[in-house]
């Protein structure tokens, strides 16, 4: 922490905000000792086991009994007994057996454990990438090499995989130990990131060397918080983001680059269906915020003052929990109608959700009885294709954690078009028609918004204004 | 040959001129802390009332956060500012609403430091690492010395 | 605070110091009188007749040849010709023959005079009621009564109305002559404004007494500026505010207290159908800026500086060619990213419309073919019930003239409960079902968003931040 400190003397002037008092290097993965030097930090990172709900979000505490096979003894509320239409829109997959509305860091690894996914199917290690304080593990693994531990580690079975790990998301995995500056750790971003910036004619992107500092803010997230698949046998960890960031350049990348890839069969259908899941990066990619330069923690870890001492929260939890941090720095409204405004977003996209989802299923009852009464196979397929289109978008929704917020006319425009191939799917099964509409809709940027600094420096071209 | 002749004697004129009005047009009162001396141009009242009502009217004045810290280059900074003022001002050519110019920007983002680095000391040296950009804190605070 | 002391700033500057040079009463219709006494407004209000294009607003001045029947030398652009999908949307009605771009206040009268729709069909004396200072036209008509006067108005036919007016929209049509405190003068509004306090529970409410002066700064607006239709023989002016000022109230609206009322029977399908008319005002009260206190004057006649003046910008336009005045008072970011975040948010609606229209015409193309293969009545009435609705609500916003930006996630709701009525209508038709689902969304507020005063005495109440 030599630098660190160097760092904080000479803004200073000799008074350092904190005392190193242990030696931390790459290897050090165990928190606690890290917490040594950071206190402040330390205390509000465990404070992610708290448990309170929010209108469309934060997460319940129930209790259970626990039992031989999950010794959890609070779990966060099922999102299948609140809507059991899910249970019909994934069915046939794991996620149709237990599906739990998500709760803080400090539990990502027990709940990936216990889940009963875990029983009903077999996992590959590949899981651990986001659930699990794996970057010292992947570079053992891979004697050194980051990315050839990341692959091994992929191929085990879970519960092999499971044993090279202790922690959930640590400090190392977002911090460089010599100077705290965040970085990325995370395979699966370092080439999804990659492949994006490549796809807007940046070639080569290296992002711990080329990110903004306000870019590496959400970044770091970036790293779990996206949509993500098994790419072939060797179950490699991949984001689809080859043809962009927005669902509809997923779907177009889901339809060519991996037409071959579905994460299962639909059990009514035979649809092979995709599984979209937690895609806030992406989602908020396409939002206002994003565009004005506004970071995950600016929301999710906003500072704090302890002390004489303005730090990060790291107690990473829903802002409507925390709105006077959270939002009111920028929004000068009260806390209710901060609280307000993102209810309206929310029951908005709650309401559109519902429809498409009602309108999924009744595409898939269609299917389901034309099977019966034996239609033709070029015609069944044919309403299959804009099946797995028009689920993989309200599942995006769906997925999404913030009920639309992050970017809520993006969100109802995901939601439209799932509508639409549901229309379109019912028709053409009635008709008997085997062709499928293209579907290439591609208003909206498809990276990442211009960042503050780029916004600024235009800014400046224009001469201040 | 006529070539710098022109733009020469624009020049000049425009520095006559600036002159002039830099006197005339009370631009002296740049030589002042007093944030009422920022006043005198009408355009520059919204921000004073709007200073007035703000968190900081009680803790710092306009040259608090408009100025750099130290003699030499806090009047460097009035000099132009003055001159550019007091040019606009008689001119009428400036964009409405006023918008702070980016080198100005980063007077005021320093300005910050100067009374709290130590609450933002713990914030602050992230920045230091690699190219990665500095943290602003007008991003954040842009109304504390202006409430719209 | 941010809003009101923005507010309070302006009214100081808006009590110019002015000298009276001739007397103005309540009967002085002629803008040019009131401008002896204010000439920089009168400058700026003669300035409408400027035309200049924005990707989606403004106006193309297109030359013409004048004839006897049509004596205009420049016109706006046809949307019919930019979009021919339209007249197949309003088969067999006035619009289908012609339907231009608007443009500025000072052409509303030869424009609504001279349209091919008197031509095509005979049109009543309501039509005055917002295209000409109808005020003291009314009044007259109803010797000092004001509704007597409008109702008199309105069941005259057109040519002979039209000889009551002489102006456009005028100073009186807004201002009290004496104090020049903005005034409600329509009638249409004045029942609308009561219908919608009603239904929220407030009885009586009388605009001119009980408004603000901030709502008063979009309610003029408001006076014009909304859905409308002829109620019953005598051709009343009526607003369908009733349940609502969403699109989907209008629908429950359409569909219970008016369900009897059509603007005309579908050509194609013979479906009773609704025309949508530029819902800027219902659609903005659903917006993030109605919400935060933001009125059209705001952004439409911002303050602009005229000499040591500030005065509300009576060129009334589009603020895509006023950023600077129009946004950047409240938004710092450059011109040219505000221009680009108005473009996002109207690409994605425009995207939306298109895709909502498709699906409509598909609909009205399955019911033309039902017909001409002899599907029975109730079968057909069902798809006309839900074309009915799809047609409404995607006019609603191919109608309003932000292309969303009033309202984005608001109006992409809209869009897709179109789409969603259309695929009922279109599997309704193939499976001969007679029954029509209810249709009840319900997210959003009703009503008015609750004004900046309130919010920020709510503000207050919790503490000021
Ligand atoms: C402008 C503020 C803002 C930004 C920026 C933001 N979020 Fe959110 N986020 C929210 C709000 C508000 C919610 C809704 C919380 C709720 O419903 O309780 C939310 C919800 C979430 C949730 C679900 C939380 C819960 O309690 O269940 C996750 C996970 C999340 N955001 C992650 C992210 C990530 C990752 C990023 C950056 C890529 C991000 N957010 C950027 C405001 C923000
Ligand atoms: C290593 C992967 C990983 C990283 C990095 C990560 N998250 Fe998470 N996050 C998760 C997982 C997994 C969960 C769900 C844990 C559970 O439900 O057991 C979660 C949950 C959350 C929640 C939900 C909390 C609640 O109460 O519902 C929020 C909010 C959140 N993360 C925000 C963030 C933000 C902001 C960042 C970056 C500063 C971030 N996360 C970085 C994996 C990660
Ligand atoms: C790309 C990162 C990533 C990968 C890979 C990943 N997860 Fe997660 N997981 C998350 C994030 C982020 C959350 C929190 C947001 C949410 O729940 O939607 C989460 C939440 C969960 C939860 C708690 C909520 C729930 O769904 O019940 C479980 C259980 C879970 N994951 C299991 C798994 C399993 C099993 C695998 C492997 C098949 C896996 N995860 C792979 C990122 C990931
Ligand atoms: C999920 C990602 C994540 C994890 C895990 C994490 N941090 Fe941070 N941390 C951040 C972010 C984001 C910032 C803000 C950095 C910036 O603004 O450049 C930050 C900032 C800091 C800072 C700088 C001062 C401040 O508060 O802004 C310190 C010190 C710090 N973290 C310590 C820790 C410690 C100790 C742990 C483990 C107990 C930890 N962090 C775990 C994301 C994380
Ligand atoms: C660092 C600054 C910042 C923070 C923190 C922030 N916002 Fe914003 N917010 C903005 C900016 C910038 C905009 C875009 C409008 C503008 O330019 O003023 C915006 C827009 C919005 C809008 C209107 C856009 C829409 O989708 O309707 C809402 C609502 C909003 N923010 C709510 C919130 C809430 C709730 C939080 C906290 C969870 C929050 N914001 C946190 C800066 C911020
Ligand atoms: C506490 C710090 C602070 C004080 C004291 C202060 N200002 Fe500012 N001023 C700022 C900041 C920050 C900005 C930039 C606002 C922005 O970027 O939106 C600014 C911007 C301005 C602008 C440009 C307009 C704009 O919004 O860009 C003017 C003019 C101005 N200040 C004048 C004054 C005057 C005159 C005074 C004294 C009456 C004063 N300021 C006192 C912080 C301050
Ligand atoms: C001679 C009249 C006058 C006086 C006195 C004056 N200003 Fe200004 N000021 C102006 C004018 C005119 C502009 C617009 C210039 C432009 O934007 O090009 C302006 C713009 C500004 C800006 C924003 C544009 C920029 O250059 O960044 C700031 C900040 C500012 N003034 C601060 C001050 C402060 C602080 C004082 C007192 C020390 C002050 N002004 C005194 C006339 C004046
Ligand atoms: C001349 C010294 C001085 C300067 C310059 C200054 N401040 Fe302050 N500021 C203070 C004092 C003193 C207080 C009140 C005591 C406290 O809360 O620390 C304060 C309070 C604050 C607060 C808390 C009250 C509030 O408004 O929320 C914030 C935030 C703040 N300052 C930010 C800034 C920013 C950002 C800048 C630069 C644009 C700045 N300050 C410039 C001295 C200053
Ligand atoms: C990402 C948003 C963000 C940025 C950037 C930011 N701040 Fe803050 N600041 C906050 C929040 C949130 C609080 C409220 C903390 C609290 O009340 O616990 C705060 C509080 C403060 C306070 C008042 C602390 C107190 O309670 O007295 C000061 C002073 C301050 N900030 C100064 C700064 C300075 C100086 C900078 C730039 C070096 C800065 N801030 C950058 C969000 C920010
Ligand atoms: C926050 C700013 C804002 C507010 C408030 C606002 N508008 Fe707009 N309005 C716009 C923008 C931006 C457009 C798009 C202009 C364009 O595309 O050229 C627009 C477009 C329009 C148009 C079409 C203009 C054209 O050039 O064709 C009309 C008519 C209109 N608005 C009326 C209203 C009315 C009536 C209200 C109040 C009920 C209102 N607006 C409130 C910003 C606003
Ligand atoms: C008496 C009725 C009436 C009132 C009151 C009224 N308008 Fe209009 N407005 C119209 C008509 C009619 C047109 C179209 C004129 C045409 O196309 O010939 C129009 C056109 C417009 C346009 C389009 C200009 C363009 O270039 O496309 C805007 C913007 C607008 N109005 C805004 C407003 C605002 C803001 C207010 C309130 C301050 C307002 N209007 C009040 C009737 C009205
Ligand atoms: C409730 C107010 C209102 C009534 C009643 C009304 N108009 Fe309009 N009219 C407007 C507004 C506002 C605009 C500008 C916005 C637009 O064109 O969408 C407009 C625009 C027009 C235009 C120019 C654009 C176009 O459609 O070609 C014509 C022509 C027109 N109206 C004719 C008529 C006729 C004929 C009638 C009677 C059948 C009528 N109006 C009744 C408010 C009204
Ligand atoms: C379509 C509506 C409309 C018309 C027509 C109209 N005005 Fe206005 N006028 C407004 C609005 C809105 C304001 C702002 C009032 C406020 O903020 O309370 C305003 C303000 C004014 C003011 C106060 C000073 C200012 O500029 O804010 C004067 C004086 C004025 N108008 C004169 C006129 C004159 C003269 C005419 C005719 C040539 C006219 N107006 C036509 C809507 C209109
Ligand atoms: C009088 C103040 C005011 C004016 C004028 C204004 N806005 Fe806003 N704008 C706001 C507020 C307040 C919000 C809500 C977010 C917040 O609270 O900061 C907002 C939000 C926005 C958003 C984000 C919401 C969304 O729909 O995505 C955009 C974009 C925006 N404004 C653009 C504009 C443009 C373009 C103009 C000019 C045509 C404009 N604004 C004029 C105050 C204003
Ligand atoms: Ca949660
Ligand atoms: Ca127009």
């Amino acid at each position: 922490t030599a630098l660190l400190v160097n760092i904080f003397e000479r803004r200073q002037e000799g008074r350092a905000p904190f005392h190193p008092v242990v030696a931390i290097d790459d290897e050090t993965v165990d928190p606690a000792i890290w917490g040594r030097n950071f206190p402040i930090q330390y205390d509000l990172y465990r404070r992610t086991v708290d448990q309170v709900r929010t209108r469309y979000g934060g997460s319940e505490a129930l209790p259970r009994v626990p039992d031989h096979a999950d010794p959890r003894s609070v779990v966060a509320q099922s999102r299948l007994d609140e809507d059991s239409r899910l249970r019909t829109m994934w069915a046939g997959y794991a996620f149709a057996a237990d599906f739990r509305e998500e709760r803080g860091h400090a539990y990502m690894l027990e709940d990936q454990i216990f889940t009963q996914r875990q029983v009903v199917a077999r996992q590959p290690g590949t899981c651990l990438h986001c659930h699990a304080s794996v970057y010292v593990a992947y570079k053992r693994a891979g004697e050194g090499d980051l990315i050839a531990g990341f692959e091994r580690i992929n191929r085990m079975p879970y519960e092999e995989a499971v044993k090279h790990v202790q922690h959930p998301v640590s400090c190392i995995d977002c911090h460089e130990p010599e100077s705290m500056a965040l970085r990325i750790t995370r395979p699966g971003f370092l080439e999804g990131i990659r492949s994006v910036k490549a796809a807007q004619g940046i070639e080569d992107y290296d992002v711990n060397t080329m990110a903004s500092r306000q870019e590496m803010r959400s970044f770091v997230c970036g790293q779990c918080h996206v949509e993500y698949y098994f790419r072939g046998a060797e179950k490699r960890l991949t984001y689809p983001w080859a043809r962009g960031l927005r669902a509809t350049d997923m779907i177009a990348y889901y339809d060519t680059a991996a037409a071959d890839h579905a994460d299962w069969r639909h059990e009514l259908t035979g649809a092979p269906v995709l599984k979209a899941q937690h895609p806030e990066f992406e989602l908020w990619s396409q939002g206002i915020h994003a565009r004005s330069g506004v970071a995950c923690p600016d929301c999710h870890m906003p500072y704090v003052r302890v002390g004489a001492m303005k730090v990060s929260d790291h107690h990473v939890r829903s802002p409507m929990l925390n709105v006077g941090n959270a939002c009111q720095t920028c929004h000068h409204w009260s806390e209710q109608e901060l609280m307000e405004r993102v209810h309206v977003i929310q029951d908005r996209t709650h309401e559109m959700r519902n429809a498409a989802i009602d309108a999924l299923l009744a595409l898939i009852d269609d299917i389901r009885k034309a099977i019966e009464r034996g239609a033709p196979e070029p015609v069944l397929d044919a309403a299959r294709a804009y099946q797995r289109r028009a689920q993989f978008l309200v599942d995006f929704i769906e997925a999404e954690n913030s009920m639309g917020f992050h970017a809520d006319q993006e969100a109802a425009r995901v939601l439209l078009h799932s509508i639409d191939q549901s229309r379109r799917g019912q028709t053409a099964l009635r008709d008997g028609r085997t062709a499928v509409d293209p579907f290439a809709p591609s208003t909206g940027t498809m990276g990442l918004p211009p960042t503050a600094e780029e916004a600024q420096r235009r800014a400046a071209r224009e001469g201040g204004r | 040959m006529l070539a710098l002749v022109v733009p020469a004697t624009v020049a000049g004129l425009a520095l006559g001129l600036g002159l002039y009005t830099f006197v005339y047009a009370k631009g002296a009162s740049y030589l002042t802390n007093d944030p009422a001396a920022c006043a005198n141009c009408h355009v520059m009242r919204d921000h004073f009332s709007a200073w007035i009502v703000s968190s900081h009217r009680s803790v710092a004045a306009c040259n608090d956060c408009h100025t750099p810290p130290g003699l030499i280059p806090k009047y460097a900074v009035k000099a132009s500012n003055g001159f550019w003022h007091s040019f606009a001002f008689t001119t009428g050519r400036f964009p409405d609403p006023l918008r702070i110019k980016e080198s100005n920007r980063r007077v005021t983002e320093q300005a910050c430091r100067k009374c709290h680095s130590a609450i933002t000391a713990m914030i602050d040296p992230v920045e230091a690492h690699r190219g990665a950009g500095p943290l602003s804190c007008i991003r954040c605070h842009r109304t504390v010395g202006h409430v719209e």
